[in-house]
């Protein structure tokens, strides 16, 4: 299953009932606001990292770059994708479930 | 009805509050509507979600915030023959509600319960 | 493989018709199809024909009835949400009795069982919104 | 006391213009002047005359035009966030080229410049929003 | 000062933010999907009898009632209001700030 | 100009990360026009707000998420006698940024003194 995160963690609580309710093994896109999560040094860094050793996770790069962002930033393990690759990914996984 | 096909899996996640936004109520709409086609619908509750279950809302297009209280509809879905709705245990706790606070009979289920559903869907339409 | 997409916010106010329009081309450009796009929500306010954005933004409405024409997308607008937020076709308007109306070009107002129906008949469905 | 209200919610989609309006209508009956209700953002769509809400659910723009009507309320919306909408009164609709026009009775179009002055006139300008 | 949440505790960082900025003193309106901060039995009713004993907190009926919760369950201190008395709150304090 | 009367203290508070929504661009907008009035005006950058400053933000109308790049207009504000820009300092490290990554100077300060601050004003517009 896919879970896709467009909303900031720190504004909202999507993020974290996305987290708490991923199974092993799901995947993680996070875009639009959703992207601040995947960098380093934030206060919710080491929930990402727990979170990175049973999920796949993924950041929208044309939204982390909008936002300032770079690659060089994003927590490793986390992959950087493009829009091409986000449909790739709704491809691989079913159901899709945003959260919103 | 629709043509026919594999029956598919329609699960509608409701995470917000009624009134502050449209969510809830439209999200009701769809239910309803989905209703006359030949699929197996659940609802599951989750975060503020759980609140629209609560009993007794007051309000009235004339009275209160001048909206009218849709949570009466909510009891109308057995009538159509959609009786999976789920509350997560969490969300409800975290809010001080317990399960007679609720309008309709529900099933309370833990997050791990609520992640095993949610994966064999076909379709989560979440609002 | 076949796409169903909800848009559930209108235009500039937030991101979502923007990422439903780019994953929309992105997986028309890799020969995916795309059964329906639904507005639904403020997502109906996709659907207006009126809006001037400024010179140097982008036109939000314009690109999908561009997008539409291009791949004939079918590209629908919830009635019941579209009433409530003043989009109106010119058959709308008449039966309500409106002296104007301002549906764009590429979109048709119809009702919610076309939402369930891109459900049922995509293999994906994929929810844009707030 | 003299109020601003700024409201930055379309209708039905957010509380925002129902409080706005339900504030509104209690300062006015204790008596209190309201300098102006200025749309903004999204709240630019509470401007709009071609809404049909369902007959058993209150009808948000309606209930501004009857209150402007009442008190003669300032109700003005903001001109460059309605040409991102699609908001128009007949004389913006002639200079952008558009056949159609759907500002509600009662609503104004003008500039940002309004609502900064009703922060300077008023006593309290109150934000109601997402 | 009056600061006005209309947001949900549990969605929003909205309370939150107020709570961290708002002086002794100043007064707290919560309506709209804010009034859920208000009742007993919460994760966060701690964080809401801290604030009571320096701010003064109160919560519109009509948005409570509308919610289904009930003057009962109100926490003690909160005190509930009309839009009347929203009204009389941003007269009698000054400047208002609306956590959206 | 408008007629004169007691200059009034006029605080923009921002508190939602840029594209997202587009708060913060219609935000930056109103300050844009207020300038011309005389005010004393100030903003202030909190919780996701303080995004709105990160340097290096690169995105199109033709590329990217097809939204113009408009946080070069931050630095047109001095030009407006706009210079009063707080950011507080809480958001800032709860989100790993640092003074250097924004647009433009800015003051740091700590929650209280943003407290003290809003207490002053005549007028929040908040966003």
């Amino acid at each position: 299953m896919l879970h896709i995160v467009n909303k900031s963690p720190f504004d909202r609580n999507s993020l974290q009932s996305c987290l708490r309710l991923a199974q092993p093994n799901d995947a993680i896109l996070m875009y639009e606001d959703g992207i601040y999560a995947a960098f380093k040094g934030t206060v919710i860094e080491n929930d990402i990292q727990t979170t990175l050793s049973k999920c796949k996770m993924y950041v929208l790069k044309p939204d982390f770059e909008a936002r300032g962002m770079n690659e060089g930033n994003v927590i490793p393990g986390i992959q950087s994708v493009s829009y091409s690759e986000f449909v790739d990914l709704t491809v691989q996984y079913s159901p899709v479930q945003a959260w919103l | 009805m629709e043509e026919s096909g594999a029956i598919k899996k329609f699960m509608y996640l409701n995470r917000k509050a009624p009134y502050g936004t449209i969510y809830a109520l439209e999200s009701l709409e769809v239910v309803l509507i989905g209703a006359a086609f030949d699929q197996e619908v659940s609802l599951a509750f989750v975060d503020d979600g759980v609140y629209q279950l609560k009993k007794d809302q007051k309000t009235t297009v004339n009275s209160g915030i001048g909206m009218k209280d849709f949570s009466k509809t909510y009891r109308a879905l057995e009538d159509y023959d959609i009786d999976k709705l789920y509350v997560e245990k969490r969300s409800m706790e975290a809010r001080g509600l317990r399960e007679e606070d609720f309008i309709v009979p529900v099933q309370i289920i833990d997050s791990a319960q609520l992640s095993a559903l949610m994966a064999q869907q076909d379709v989560i339409l979440s609002f | 493989m076949k796409f169903g997409i909800l848009v559930n916010e209108g235009p500039y106010q937030h991101q979502a018709s923007d990422s439903a329009y780019h994953f929309t081309k992105a997986a028309l450009e890799k020969g995916h199809e795309i059964f329906r796009v639904f507005f639904y929500h403020d997502g109906v306010n996709n659907g207006t024909r009126l809006t001037v954005p400024p010179q140097d933004d982008r036109n939000v409405i314009n690109r999908w009835s561009e997008l539409a024409k291009q791949y004939n997308l079918d590209l629908v607008v919830c009635i019941a949400a579209a009433q409530r937020r003043g989009i109106l076709d010119e058959n709308e308007a008449k039966r309500q009795g409106k002296d104007a109306y301002n549906l764009a070009d590429g979109f048709r107002i119809s009702g919610l069982g076309q939402l369930i129906e891109a459900g049922i008949q995509s293999d994906r469905l994929i929810v844009f919104g707030d």
